[in-house]
């Protein structure tokens, strides 16, 4: 059952060198106010997983321009330049993931695989270096899964049982992360009571998540 | 040509390969105009693979909703009988072949059908987002393009030199000049631009072309 | 987009010899009128994937008292003494599949995988003969995808795009099945017009779903 | 001791070992049982592999209903605060360590943690079931069982010698005789049944027993 605690509480779990995943895709579904939480903290050398790095001014677009992030992984970083800046300046390290392999490797960790043979990338700089398997007359590649200490997601509502709603395809990335790290904090605009949400409209039931944050407090 | 007219004649080239009820990702940039020019009678349903199937043009100004955009981060809508699901199911949806196409832009493509459109070493990394899935699992892979870059280079080679997002995976191949296929036997010219002779696909095409005996139009 | 047939029309596509997911976990999310159609065809040898084989008088369970199955991937038949019987006979030949994993691998061929690596059955006869991965001290087996030429699912309303919302807990292998195979006919209790269900109450998306009959038409 | 009474003190055992808002999974039979022995003042939520969390009680009769039941088809009901979900997510939740404790019958167990219960070649064959995914993933694994079989032998063995259906996947046994943790130096006795003796459980045991200075009882 998780607790619910204050932005500034969840911000103050994070340390200097941990891993955390951020969901949301360019901006919608990002906890954007756990962001501003975490962008206030003074610590660095985070490794970030996240599908992109949004805008400059939103969304994770912010923790780039501080030295938090040392390393990412991620699948975009096109709508923020200073990742880019920062990338080509050898600031921070970046793994490029295609996008549903992002998923599918972080899902793998949720759900206690050691991995997935992928047709994405296969004959691109993706594949190098990883085991393959033929099959069918195609070629996949081993994936492995990505994993992480935390998990900062964003829906519209949770009840007090963590079960949680989105707003329209707000979703995206969100329920894979809640599986894929040890410890999950939901910013929510709106908490309530158990009960309330039916059990047929719970998209990410909340087994997965450990804390919730309501939006702005 | 104006780019603008350019861009329609693409796009128009393109939808004229969808069928009613087929399913379509397009991609950011030229590519998003394919859903202006769909041919009378038939309807096809948009993805986009943040998670959405059926989604529509843009809203009317003051309609914009965070929770409702495009791969791009765009304001679209959502036609009725439109479902929302996770990146997940998104991308197994790609991935496991039931998108009938997706159209893409491109830097590079190849008489092999692969495709180059994520970076420039050294100078553009803007990231591989979802095209790499898309390439590896639509039913149709198309690439919508201008055929020459800005300083008159082909952009249709032999072989890629850009890193890939995809190695032979293209199924066909739009730009300004011609409609091209990719075949087992390599890559066969379909129709010419209005206006564009043989010659100049020719002489503007680094890739070996196969010209058949007859070669269709496109405006 | 998916086209409204009788059971009959859809009990005919079906041939001897064809590999055939039938969804549902003991009934529930059983496309009862489907089998009831199925049953009265003059067919034989099918390869069925299914997570049990329900129970001898219902469900998938009147299939297996018919020379129908020759074949069968599932991981229960504890509930069909049909099952048991033919099975130690040696009329029926079985793979079982731990029930995850059976989700698992239709979905891996739904998505398009070549594999993953399970920690499921390590140490025992599920394990036999696959290969292995080591990872963090783990041990992991590729278990290959299951693909099926028809699944005949169920839901409790289909509109007219296939889009499909299911009764309480009747979705259990319900997606995954109408991805995992190349056509999908659903049974639904209704038919409703384009934009009766609001997208984000949808769980089946339409693009996985080929056919749709109305159950007992 | 009258068999309901065993099954009653076998349960209560093992819900001693639950914490508040844990997240449990009951095979059917025996395990059922730990429902009804939840300790006071604790809230457990119930998942069943088909599609739940938040399993409740039995309905009233005549309130069953298809669309809701648990792993063996009998019915169940939804607490406030439930989720479906399709058994595609249920089985990551439960291979990915999100399930707290699952509880399973065994027809035997050994020293080494390993537990057989889905055939007896020759003669039963009901399947695996979800229990392969169950004993893989979730964090604690509960054997419940009686301590031997209607033949008088233990059921507590060194090595199983029935097909497995996992191996070295158990952290704890309770019997009608007693409960023992596997730990890495072997089979540890934790707590005698009330009435039953030191020397009965050695008699009744297979396997090799550790045994510490302080034993404990439970009833």
């Amino acid at each position: 059952m998780p607790r619910i605690i204050s932005g500034k509480e969840a911000a103050a779990m994070i340390s200097s060198g941990d891993r955390i995943m951020v969901a949301g895709f360019l901006v919608s579904g990002c906890p954007e106010y756990l962001m501003d939480c975490l962008y206030e903290r003074d610590i660095d050398n985070l490794h970030l997983i996240a599908i992109s790095t949004d805008y400059d001014d939103r969304g994770i677009g912010r923790l780039i321009s501080k030295p938090h992030v040392k390393t990412l992984q991620v699948s975009h970083i096109g709508t923020n330049r200073t990742t880019q800046t920062r990338y080509k300046a050898g600031e921070i390290d970046i793994e490029f993931v295609p996008q549903g392999i992002l998923m599918e490797r972080i899902r793998a960790a949720g759900a206690g695989l050691g991995g997935i043979f992928s047709p994405v990338g296969v004959g691109t700089v993706i594949a190098e270096g990883k085991q393959t398997l033929e099959e069918n007359g195609r070629t996949y590649i081993l994936e492995k899964p990505i994993h992480g200490k935390y998990s900062l997601i964003r829906a519209k509502k949770a009840d007090k049982l963590g079960n949680l709603v989105y707003n329209k395809m707000a979703r995206n990335s969100n329920t894979v992360m809640a599986m894929g790290a040890d410890i999950t904090i939901v910013e929510v605009d709106e908490i309530v009571e158990v009960g309330e949400l039916s059990p047929e409209e719970v998209v990410t039931p909340g087994i997965f998540v450990d804390y919730i944050v309501k939006k702005g407090e | 040509m104006e780019k603008d007219n350019k861009r329609d004649m693409i796009s128009r080239r393109i939808a004229a390969e969808l069928k009613d009820g087929d399913y379509c990702n397009l991609g950011i940039g030229l590519p998003t105009g394919v859903a202006n020019h769909i041919p009378p009678g038939i309807t096809v349903y948009f993805q986009s693979e943040n998670g959405i199937l059926g989604a529509g043009p843009k809203p009317e100004p003051g309609m914009e909703e965070a929770d409702l955009i495009n791969a791009g981060g765009g304001p679209i809508t959502a036609i009725p009988g439109a479902s929302y699901f996770d990146s997940f199911w998104s991308f197994s949806m790609i991935r496991g072949g039931h998108v009938d196409m997706t159209v893409l832009g491109a830097l590079q493509v190849d008489q092999e059908g692969s495709i180059a459109n994520w970076m420039i070493p050294g100078k553009v990394v803007p990231g591989i987002g979802g095209a790499m899935d898309l390439v590896s699992g639509a039913k149709q892979v198309v690439a919508a393009m201008e055929h020459m870059d800005k300083y008159g280079n082909s952009k249709i080679m032999k072989k890629c030199n850009l890193p890939l997002t995809g190695y032979r995976v293209l199924t066909l191949i739009v730009t300004d000049m011609a409609a091209m296929r990719i075949t087992p036997e390599g890559l066969l010219l379909v129709d010419l631009a209005e206006g564009v002779s043989l010659d100049d696909v020719i002489k503007a095409t680094d890739a070996d072309l196969i010209i058949p005996d007859n070669v269709g139009t496109f405006n």
